[in-house]
């Protein structure tokens, strides 16, 4: 009789909380739009996945001796996982259109305007009540303005552990929702005639400058913003073993084996941190509303940032590629091409907005290594 | 509150004029690394495209020579 | 001279023990089954080099600041590695002939009557001199039933991780001996008649049945038996990667080079738990012996629930199909079929052998974690 | 020993009633679920399968292509 | 104000040290010998990355709770990752042709003379100022003249962890260059009739001979020189991994991904060991002039024990096959088949230097446990 | 400073003995091995070689089947 107790008492109808089952909902409808919406679902299927493991009552898989728990601890509080990931997307990133045309680094920059106007907003939103967001919170926050799952995690984890779920949530979603969230913006701040405007054909670039240019990256940062080097560094390591041609199996492995691994991984640690009390609170509300002007803005003031190079350039500039400086990459930059093919069928902008794309990584990289030196 | 705001308005002064020094730095870096590479040949460059295309054009070597052969036996 | 000393006492000439060159005879026992009989080789020839590693006098592998020592403390003592692995399986796994004739699940429940029955042995073994398990010992001996290695590895490292090496070797030799021990309790219970059985044709399953089944299962799981999550959890985001037909790089990265990766290291561990303190006693004799009963008695209660099933169904059953139940995939299934073409020529029971054969796999992870609950 | 061995039965029929019972809910919630998917289009399923197959395809469509150029260029 | 202040304080600017410029370029010099002089570039790459993250100031990547801090922790301190690429080099090397003429395991053993005559020099080289290394520090540097990366970090982590990075960097640079320094001394110690010596075919060898010979080797070394079998316990797992042919799926990610992930850490962490303090020191220079002289005598006792042998053999040797005992696989195997051609152009010595070759590897691993033994 | 010296020397001694002691150990374990392997089957042996010529084979297989289609195809 005693055992029948101990069974009832081990099952988890005797011990759930309204809080646990409205994670594991949380967590289904992530698997929904990771798997029929394919909203991202490298990321949010094993994010909800991980959702809903966590936050089973009685199975402990995300407090000590638990799978989760010994996930997070390796990979997301020592910042491994987010830095290895952002190796793998190194040795995948082709830097060669930026190369072709440096100027477009400027789109990259003026799109992080995103991120600190997002960081004003989320001080600014302290005076409504059930908010009572830290510098160091609201820059958590604002980084969701860079359009980059690796960038966000890695300054949450510094920053703001208890934000880490609903920040990577909002990051990979609206990264997602990119096709939804930028046209009317793009649409709205252009003309016709300026989303007509055709470019001319990137040159192309040699393969000492491409392997040259990871190492300046890294030299500039290291002079300039010390505490992105992390970020920017293992970035540079992936984009070097990719270019310098002598060492393909690792950059294969990079951009594989190892970044497959660790992407399983990181989606349930960051799944574990989605529990009730920390994401079923009115912040999390609070944290998908900045996270949606943050996008907003970057793509605003990349645009805006676009049609001011337009008027100064002697070639011709398409505005539309200062949306893609938001990165995002490369789902940025195929709304730019779509938009574009709208207004003129003849016009591929594609390659045109790889530039801005890639340079929004590194924009959002050294915004964060700012905010890390300034509020960390 | 008021502190913070004016702290934040600070964060994004400094974060914005960070950036684009940064970034501009980088075109000047980029500048210089064109000049400097540009006695080099400029090689098609991306040996990792050129990789993913290898085992095509092995197939494709391949092919050829099987149907080689094949003509070469038929004669 | 001192240096010479040093070096002889140095040589493991002047320091082995009877235990340690009996421990290396079994390792290389083990090596030979993997290597000439085929036994299992992707565990057992880890498993079997591990257990020389292991005991090697000085070199200090399973000792604090040696590999093995390592190895284990990280992914035995924490349960990664079975848990690693069960995602594999998962991916691997196809639920398409479950999905498609459910009621054999219940062959698959009757075949885990194995367990229980050798749970009820280990206890009454304790009646001959020389044996005292505890209830928590003779429920890890008990799962060698479930004929599924990670769940047998990780049950015994939470409730006997002193006779885990030999729950591990004695689950993995069974499952390469299920050739030899099925077919005499399979015909003995069995007519030609039934045994030459032909099954109707399985219908085709849907993609979004398939991807639905892990996340139920997952359900069912955490309201009844939450402390079969870890496993049974692991197990599901595996088949959902496969499924969901959207992750597929993620898919097959935990299907070949994770699993891999953590096979090598599982085995290694595992061998290292095989120490002569440990093996070279006559409760080992007892947990093989008791591992053939668990085999036996699985195998013959699958056959005699399929018989009963056949009655009652409309549809003709051939009972040989629960022997699968006791999982053992997909050699089982293989031996099922082999019998059943015995009996007529004609008779391709393989795909019916296969719905049992991975409800064999749900239902022992399911005794484990209800024995998890009970006695853990 | 007798009070272990009592222990054990009831671990037995605890354990056998619970096995028996988790799998009959599931296979109830099978049901469900297929009466749920019923409307969905029944895909061919098994995306992996396909996926594997990709290569020897991909090998064939260039042999495929391969041996019809030569055709064509003997003519 | 206050934030410019904390910005202009948190760029290296403010902060960086001679020492940390100097290893910086350092690791630039490094990565310039691997990607434009193709030295030993999987590993030179990513240490002198390695090299320059290490030393960036105010990064904290080589401080607790950095980056590579945690992977020298989890990986160089610990052991673990020399002996994963042990293993893997391991399931890559074929003894065929070691096995098809086992006295060239004698080559392999008389060219490990360079590393006791480099343990003598380094003591003797105490009398110069500046330097004051013990018998563990001279023992770490003078396995260089093992010509084998892993081995060489694996004692130097065990012995003298403070000279690991100029140790790691000196091996891997004398193995890039072993065919600029072996030519003259093999044309120095022979004549051209010798060089031009053709040697008989090889025979077949029979699988299982290749399955039992790690084995074999196993054996021996638990025997005698229990020290060694870290290192060459997992070199012969991964050979019989190789061999067995039941598990290939392991062996092949052992020579594949498993090795590649821990090739890119294992070059990381060795890079973080070149901090400043320790790698620009007259002792780095006395390093670099050690494993010079390593080669040299390595190589040259080679060729004489080779010449010996060729008295002594009834069937033709040609001397030049002693050079390939000092490891360096497969480049000095190369390096004697090229000489060998230079004398005579139908004399293909490259499968006959593969003997030797890989008994330099089992030589010096040898070498390594006996130094272990004798001063660890 | 003298005394390490001689003590590297023993060291060499000894290490030099030792090396060679273990590998003469060897060639005649090697020998044994053969002896004891001599009546087995001297199969081609490196299974890794065969598979990893797979591919290669399997493409060729996969050529060859192509052409000798398109041969009876033209008939
Ligand atoms: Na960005
Ligand atoms: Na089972
Ligand atoms: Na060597």
């Amino acid at each position: 009789m005693e055992r029948w107790m101990m069974l009832w008492n081990s099952t988890a109808l005797s011990a759930f909380t309204w809080g646990q089952a409205g994670m594991m909902l949380v967590g289904a409808l992530l698997l929904y739009l990771a798997i029929s919406k394919k909203f991202e679902p490298l990321l949010l299927l094993p994010i909800g996945f991980g959702a809903i493991l966590a936050n089973i009552p009685l199975a402990g898989l995300n407090e000590p001796g638990g799978l989760l728990y010994y996930i997070y601890l390796v990979g997301i509080e020592t910042g491994i996982f987010p830095l290895l990931i952002f190796m793998g997307v190194g040795a995948l990133t082709d830097f060669g259109p930026l190369l072709a045309n440096p100027r477009t680094l400027l789109l990259g920059a003026a799109a992080q305007f995103g991120i600190f106007a997002t960081l004003l907003g989320a001080i600014a939103l302290n005076s409504l009540p059930g908010f009572n967001f830290t510098l160091a919170d609201a820059s958590a926050i604002a980084i969701i303005g860079g359009a980059d799952g690796p960038t966000a995690i890695f300054l949450a984890s510094r920053l703001a552990p208890e934000l880490l779920g609903a920040i990577a949530v909002a990051a990979y979603s609206y990264m997602a929702l990119v096709p939804i969230i930028q046209p009317p913006i793009m649409k709205l701040l252009t003309t016709k005639e300026e989303r007509a405007v055709k470019m001319e054909q990137l040159r192309p670039v040699g393969r000492r400058e491409k392997i040259l240019f990871p190492l300046a990256v890294l030299f500039l940062t290291l002079l300039v913003l010390p505490t992105a080097t992390p970020l920017i560094g293992m970035f540079c390591l992936g984009n070097l073993m990719r270019e310098a041609g002598v060492v393909d199996r690792l950059s294969k492995t990079a951009q594989n084996e190892l970044i497959n691994i660790v992407t399983i991984f990181l989606g349930l640690a960051v799944g574990a941190k989605l529990s009730a009390a920390e994401f079923l609170s009115v912040q999390t509300l609070g944290i998908l509303a900045l996270g949606a002007v943050a996008f907003s803005v970057g793509t605003a003031s990349g645009v805006l940032m676009a049609k001011v190079m337009a008027r100064f350039s002697s070639k011709p500039i398409n505005p539309l590629i200062g949306a893609a400086g938001v990165s995002a990459v490369p789902m940025a930059a195929r709304v730019v091409n779509k938009v574009g093919l709208e207004a003129n069928p003849n016009n591929f902008l594609l390659m045109h907005a790889m530039g801005p794309n890639v340079a929004g990584v590194l924009g959002s990289a050294v915004a964060a290594g700012l905010l890390l030196a300034l509020v960390g | 509150m008021n502190e913070l705001l004016s702290e934040a308005l600070t964060i994004m002064l400094i974060g914005m004029v960070t950036v684009f020094a940064f970034l501009t730095l980088l075109i000047g870096a980029m500048a210089i690394l064109r000049w400097f590479t540009a006695g080099a040949d400029q090689l098609p460059a991306s040996t990792s495209a050129r990789t993913a295309a290898q085992p095509q054009e092995q197939l494709m070597a391949a092919v050829a020579a099987a149907v080689h052969k094949y003509r070469r036996d038929r004669r």
